[in-house]
């Protein structure tokens, strides 16, 4: 079975890059990917999203209306997104850039105050790196291993930045982790079956 | 090599030189400005040149000379610009000369918009430019697949002398997925040396001159003639599709290429998961167009329903390809609209209900 | 005496206002705007001079200017 | 009588009030606002047709308060052409980037200058391709990296940059030809001027006449707004001088043999 | 007024005058150089404006000006130059404006040759440009038809706003007849004033916004949605066909466009005089295509053939109209040659004997 | 040892000995043979690759005893740019007449030259279309009747006529740009000189190179050949002087502002 | 019935005025005509040619691959056109230009020296003129009095020319008619009927 | 001693040569050649100073020419 999630935020939060982070991991898992950005005519500085498909069979539709899974870093990805998600999914709410709850109540809604973590750990650039490990926690789509080490690898050429990322990723997953555990093991299962 | 995770675009531009094109001319647009991007700095890498035309028409010029001096090349645009190189295709194909060129194709008429579409089909079979000719049209439904077949492209332009498109939704070009390019990779076909190119006359060989021009009508309708033999042989021998589940029993058969083609390989589960038996046929080729292969598969469905991100232009084909021997169905969206599985599903479903009316002529 | 009024709706947060006032009296907010930028406000309306240069920067004509009494500007505009 | 507040600078009539879609900072919006006022002042609004180039300034039909045509992709030379025959009552403008107007649309700019049709083009030099990310444009300056020119322009692969003012002041044909640049306060007030004077002579059914305005692009230039003013004044204008480079009462200054 | 013998391509100019048109903007180029050159002349003495553009490319968007200014206007030109304007076309199509392109088709690919041809037929019907859109495409058999049809096409330009091709094969422009310009015809729709022009914003209409960009995709496929809506009631409306035969016994049915099917028509009373019962349908519009009367007229022969100069593009329409209902045949000659009477009646003969070979796909 | 007799004008190696399709007292076929002479004495005729025009010229490929690629009308410098590029060993030339350069090819032209694409440019300036049968050009002189100017060139609806190499002088990427003629025996000698060394800066990898030269065109000009010549001489020398406008040593040439 | 010739000659000769004289004849006459001149790719000042149709039912095709008649104005033409005329057919060759007798026997040859004949008008010019009237005279396709005002109206703007050129194109209608009475009479009866 | 040579069926006429000769020693013959045009002759060969004129003229290349000696060439070609 396939597994699909769209990351959405702000320009410079980092969607894309958690996006291609995810699929990257789900890749090294041997699992197959697609990932596909939105390229639609925003405004510069406006929202950026991208759908990511992670399955054990060759993806069919790279386009995902219904997506199993929100990662919704600010409040204008919230809007846009939160109907869309199919029921019993799990939208992820990034509180620390959004100001209401969810309206939908036949999805598991997981909070994490990505931004604030952030900050917490003295590392406000890695919000988006929270974000991560907290949706991953949250889904259980990849696996948590596969995640650090691409942390490890995408900050490879400065490695002070290695050791803060891990933290950001590991603090962002242990705030999620065990929050939605039917969607999570429905993904584990699949993954295995 | 591992598999990499990359944009349509990247790997279209990967592929090209590990198929040992050095030459790039092009002008950017969106949604394919990450294919010269890429080039502008991986070509510098390998030895190779990357020029940023002052235009479309140009580019198209540029890649006529680079290709009559014998070097593969290619150039890259979307559908404004390609209309652009329209003279100048014809020109390729008038003068025989292997040439790649990529259309990610954007929404149109016009300026239209950014978004993905299939609405240049019937320019890219049917000859977009003056003249009979045909190029050979490649449409890949995968990043993996468009790194493939841009490789297979740069082989077939050179056996058949031919300009060859890579004919792409912005899907294709925007999306990342795993890609592997083999080592071990064979030319699809054996390419004799390119003793026509105009390379310097050193007596050793007649004198090269790349040209489309005959004045006499009897030496130009010869060169016709020799050129509808070449696509013939083309027809012929380079027919490319994929069947999915044609070999079993359906009632509706699905007509898709490119990324819609996965779409309608989404709908199909859902649809038999639901008990409805449908099929694919997804044309790899748009010219040669799969026509036998498509009257065969039509002939064990009740109906034929082509999907398409257009108003309906491989539907022609697929109506001469059926020859009215059954009712054959369209659903297509326009203006960057995707189509859903969903979508899809409930058409064929209309169209086993009979809610679904037949479209007669294009 | 000019008056400077900054629409704070229009305001695109680029800056260039509060860079180019000769008084400095412009500033940036610390509020966002609907469009969520942080916006230029005038910070001290009095020192203002009523040169316009602030008009004639803003990218975004988020700026006008009225004046009471008559004023005249070294630059015809 | 000025009891009351007067306004003496507002939202010029000519410029519909929408936020545009240009970015935080960049001098497009002076240049929207330059050309409204313009229009204003001269009071030709209600019969001048602006035509709208593939750039960033793509929606500009959206913003000025005149009729507009959207032109392809550095046809609008050809475009306005075509409008103004048709109606020589007309005003017409044409709003070009520099992809379009000195890449793509080189001939069509040149043609319409030499022809001396009677219209008005604004041509924004932002030394890059702004719309479609970054790209080198014809304009580019020798060492700038775009998307497109990763290790900087390469003068001895891509040439140098073309000076569009300079290169169509050489033509025989008359015309009003200026540069004038926006991103100080005070350059604005004098391209203004220059405006003013381009739009006057196409009034007065003189002349071709062109404003080549350098312009910012923060988000393609990587620099925050200021910096990219700066940027700007340190490089570009050294090789972009602003003034007046023809009118039509000069002379011919085609280059004589060496 | 007294028939005077013109040119095929001076004809259409005067035709294009006396249709209310002012404005030409064209380039040079064989053999469709009498038509800017006969307007230079004749334009400024009715106060009308001649411009020889610096190419097709800028031309076809003087004409995009011209037309979003409110005015009658052409272009033509000859097929390399035709494909430089396809890009124009696609913007003149999704910005709905009423324009006229005359195309005096040469011999191609590439540079070809300067003799007549046909083999631009797809380009003109299917959409050499790119997105769906459709152009009305008017194909004149004689000059007097040629002038008739430039009238018409100015008005269903306006009626429609959209562009409207007349397609003539080298013979039309350069051919001299009999031409007559009637001073009391109507025009063929009632032509709503055009108040989307721009023509300067006095605020007493909404403003007019001449365009084809819509950068939401769910606008772009509404505007598309309304241009198939369009390109629909031309189909149903506008469809123009002529049968030479029909109500007679027939066991082949010719069909040919422009010169070509007078050509056939000369081959009919040959054959005729030799018992073999023949006859002919001549589409008049290639866009919108008389598929439902060729249908019907195929279903009384035994067999169809095509007779194009090309090598086989009409062809296609042809096999969608008669849908495998009938055995359809083809013979066409490129390069300049022409078809000849003598060769059309004897392919004909082979059709009957079974020594010609049917055409399956395209 | 001249004993003998020593031939001292002959054919050209890089001619091919066939009887052009040019009209008699046609100047074009000077222009071929001096080409050619050039390729001989610089010994590259073997590493040549010549672009041949849509024009007059179109069937030039017939001509020069090189490998030819024809390029489609205005095209030449994009399909010589591609050429060069491929084979940067290759010496390449393009022959464009004036409405393919000037007219249709103007973007291709300038921005050849502005990349400093090392090719050279052999440019035909007969101030008229031959080829289709004597329409205006962009070099047509005012008031001179041509089959689209009935009443001659009306500068005030059509422009002045374009002096391309003037206009490609001002670019600031370094390039040779001469212009000579061919209407007197000596005028011929000295543009030999010319395209000597146009094409010797591209064997030495120096710059772009572009010899325009006037020429005539009896036929359409409707005047016997020794006239046209003296037409030529009268009416188009005084307006398209002859010599040397850029060399890649001198310096930048851009108009300053007024 | 329909009756079509091919007139050719020299570039200067006068071959495609000739045609459209006759055409303008036809017309005149109240028949259907077609003119279409050559426009292949000649050298300038090589060889021009047209074909001319005069019916009385509307033309067919305009191209004619076996015309009823030829006028041959020097070799080249009556080289490449001589074997494509129909049996019966007519062959007028000005025999000022060509030196040598047409090799077909199963058509009507007629010959006049149409540049003789001029110079010894004292108008060496109206060779054409000449020319035509012979084969007015030969085919009889048209009446020579519309032949002659349509003289007078081409040369209408320079009265002096009027006469000299009637008196060429009488002297040449005088030296064919009745010269190839059986295709005159086949046109003349067709014409009628 | 130069010596001048007319390829006759190279030559189209145009009479170029016979204008530019300095010596005038160059005209048009009364016979067609096989192309159809009246082509050029060398009227007196001795006259001739070997300058090159009419063989630089020539757009067709029809004139070529030789010498026996050793000769001065006021130009360089
Ligand atoms: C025919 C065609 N080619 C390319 C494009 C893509 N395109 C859109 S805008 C643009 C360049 C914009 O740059 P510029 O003109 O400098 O304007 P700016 O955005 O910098 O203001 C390009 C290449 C297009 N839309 N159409
Ligand atoms: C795209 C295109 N447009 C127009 C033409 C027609 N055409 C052929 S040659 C020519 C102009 C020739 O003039 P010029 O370049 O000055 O050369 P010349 O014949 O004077 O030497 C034109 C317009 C063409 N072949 N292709
Ligand atoms: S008018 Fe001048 S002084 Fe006043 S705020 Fe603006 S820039 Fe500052
Ligand atoms: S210049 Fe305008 S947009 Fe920028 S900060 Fe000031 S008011 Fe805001
Ligand atoms: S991309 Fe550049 S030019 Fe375009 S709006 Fe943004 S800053 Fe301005
Ligand atoms: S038409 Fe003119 S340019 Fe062409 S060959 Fe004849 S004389 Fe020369
Ligand atoms: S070489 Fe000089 S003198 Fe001798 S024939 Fe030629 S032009 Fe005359
Ligand atoms: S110049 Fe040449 S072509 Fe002309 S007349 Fe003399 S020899 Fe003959
Ligand atoms: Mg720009
Ligand atoms: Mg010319």
């Amino acid at each position: 079975m396939q597994y699909d999630m769209i990351i959405a935020g702000f320009g410079g939060q980092g969607a894309l890059l958690i996006g291609k982070m995810l699929a990257y991991a789900g890749m090294h898992q041997g699992k197959e990917v697609s990932w596909l950005p939105s390229y639609g005519p925003e405004m510069r500085g406006g929202t950026a999203n991208c759908t990511v498909v992670v399955s054990d069979r060759p993806v069919g539709s790279p386009v995902i209306k219904s997506p199993r899974a929100l990662l919704a870093l600010n409040l204008p990805s919230l809007d846009k997104f939160e109907d869309s998600v199919r029921a019993d999914g799990v939208i992820l709410v990034n509180t620390s850039m959004v100001n209401r709850d969810p309206r939908r109540t036949d999805v598991k809604v997981v909070k994490v105050a990505a931004n604030d973590i952030a900050n917490g750990l003295g590392n406000p650039r890695g919000a988006n790196m929270v974000a991560l490990g907290a949706f991953v926690g949250a889904t259980g789509v990849v696996d948590m291993k596969e995640v650090e080490s691409l942390v490890r690898e995408t900050f490879s050429r400065k490695p002070a930045l290695v050791e803060v990322n891990l933290k950001a990723v590991r603090a962002g997953f242990e705030a999620a982790v065990g929050t939605a555990p039917a969607v999570a093991e429905a993904s584990q299962s699949n993954a295995n079956g | 090599m591992a598999k990499k995770l990359m944009k349509g675009c990247e790997a279209i531009g990967e592929a090209a030189i590990r198929a040992g094109c050095k030459l790039f001319f092009g002008y950017p647009i969106t949604p394919q400005n990450e294919i010269p991007e890429y080039l502008s700095h991986r070509l510098p890498q390998v030895g190779g040149t990357f020029v940023q035309a002052e235009s479309e028409v140009a580019a198209s010029n540029m890649i006529y000379g680079a290709a009559g001096a014998g070097e593969r090349v290619f150039t890259s645009s979307s559908s404004p610009g390609i209309s652009l190189m329209q003279e100048a295709v014809s020109y390729l194909a008038g003068a025989e000369l292997p040439a790649v060129l990529v259309n990610i194709m954007r929404a149109g008429p016009g300026l239209g918009g950014i978004l993905p579409s299939q609405a240049d089909y019937l320019q890219a079979t049917k000859g977009g430019g003056h003249g009979d000719y045909n190029v050979i049209v490649l449409a890949p439904w995968s990043v993996q697949e468009a790194a493939d077949l841009v490789a297979d492209a740069f082989d077939l332009a050179d056996y058949y002398r031919n300009p060859v498109y890579i004919l792409g939704d912005g899907l294709i070009g925007q999306m990342m997925e795993p890609v592997e390019f083999r080592e071990d990779r064979k030319p699809v076909r054996e390419i004799p040396p390119k003793t026509w190119a105009s390379t310097g006359w050193k007596g050793d060989r007649p004198r090269a001159v790349v040209n489309s021009l005959y004045l006499d009508a009897d030496t130009l309708e010869k060169h016709n003639r020799d050129l509808q033999e070449k696509y013939h042989r083309i027809r012929r021998d380079e027919v490319r599709y994929q069947g999915y589940g044609l070999d079993q029993d359906y009632d509706v058969l699905l007509v898709a290429y490119g990324t819609v083609a996965r779409v309608c390989l989404t709908a199909m589960e859902e649809l038999r998961d639901q008990g409805i038996q449908v099929a694919i046929l997804r044309p790899v080729t748009l010219f040669p167009f799969p026509y036998d292969a498509l009257a065969n598969a039509a002939a064990k469905a009740k109906a034929v329903l082509v999907v398409e991100l257009s108003a309906g232009q491989m539907l022609q084909d697929v109506q001469l390809a059926v020859h009215g021997s059954r009712p054959v169905h369209f659903h297509g969206r326009t203006g960057g609209n995707l189509v859903t599985p969903e979508e899809a599903a409930s058409k064929v479903r209309e169209v086993l209900d009979g809610r679904s009316e037949e479209v007669r002529h294009a | 005496m000019p008056r400077i009024e900054i629409d704070k709706d229009r305001c695109k947060g680029c800056e260039l206002c509060v860079k180019a006032c000769p008084q400095q009296i412009l500033g940036m907010t610390k509020d966002l705007n609907a469009k969520g930028y942080f916006y230029a406000a005038v910070k001290e309306q009095k020192r203002c001079i009523g040169c316009r240069i602030c008009c004639v920067t803003c990218p975004d004509v988020a700026i006008s200017m009225s004046v009471h009494g008559t004023m005249v500007h070294y630059f015809r505009y | 009588m000025p009891s009351q507040a007067q306004a003496v600078f507002r939202y010029p009539e000519a410029l519909r009030e929408v936020t545009t879609h240009y970015c935080p900072g960049c001098t497009h919006g002076v240049i929207h606002r330059l050309v409204a006022e313009v229009l204003d002042e001269l009071g030709v609004r209600q019969r001048t047709v602006g035509v709208a180039p593939v750039g960033c300034a793509v929606l500009a039909y959206n913003y000025f308060a005149t009729d507009m045509q959207e032109a392809s992709h550095g046809r609008a030379p050809a475009v306005a052409t075509g409008i103004k025959r048709a109606r020589p009552d007309l005003i017409v403008f044409t709003y070009q980037g520099d992809g379009d107007l000195a890449s793509i649309g080189m001939s069509e700019i040149l043609h319409c200058a030499n022809r001396g049709e009677k219209v008005t083009v604004v041509f924004v030099n932002n030394a890059i391709y702004g719309m479609t990310g970054g790209q080198m444009a014809p304009t580019t300056m020798p060492g700038q990296v775009t998307t497109t020119s990763p290790l900087g322009r390469d003068v001895g692969l891509a040439g140098e940059p073309i000076r569009m003012a300079e290169l169509i002041s050489t033509l025989h044909t008359p015309g009003f030809i200026a540069r004038g640049a926006v991103h100080q306060p005070l350059l604005a007030v004098r391209t203004k001027d220059l405006l003013r004077r381009a739009f006057r002579y196409q009034v007065e059914g003189r002349c071709f006449s062109m404003v080549e305005i350098l312009s910012t692009c923060p988000t393609n230039w990587g620099l925050p707004p200021h910096e990219a003013c700066d940027w700007l004044e340190k490089h570009m204008v050294p090789y972009y001088p602003l003034g007046v480079f023809k009118t039509p009462e000069g002379g011919d200054r085609a280059s004589r043999p060496l």
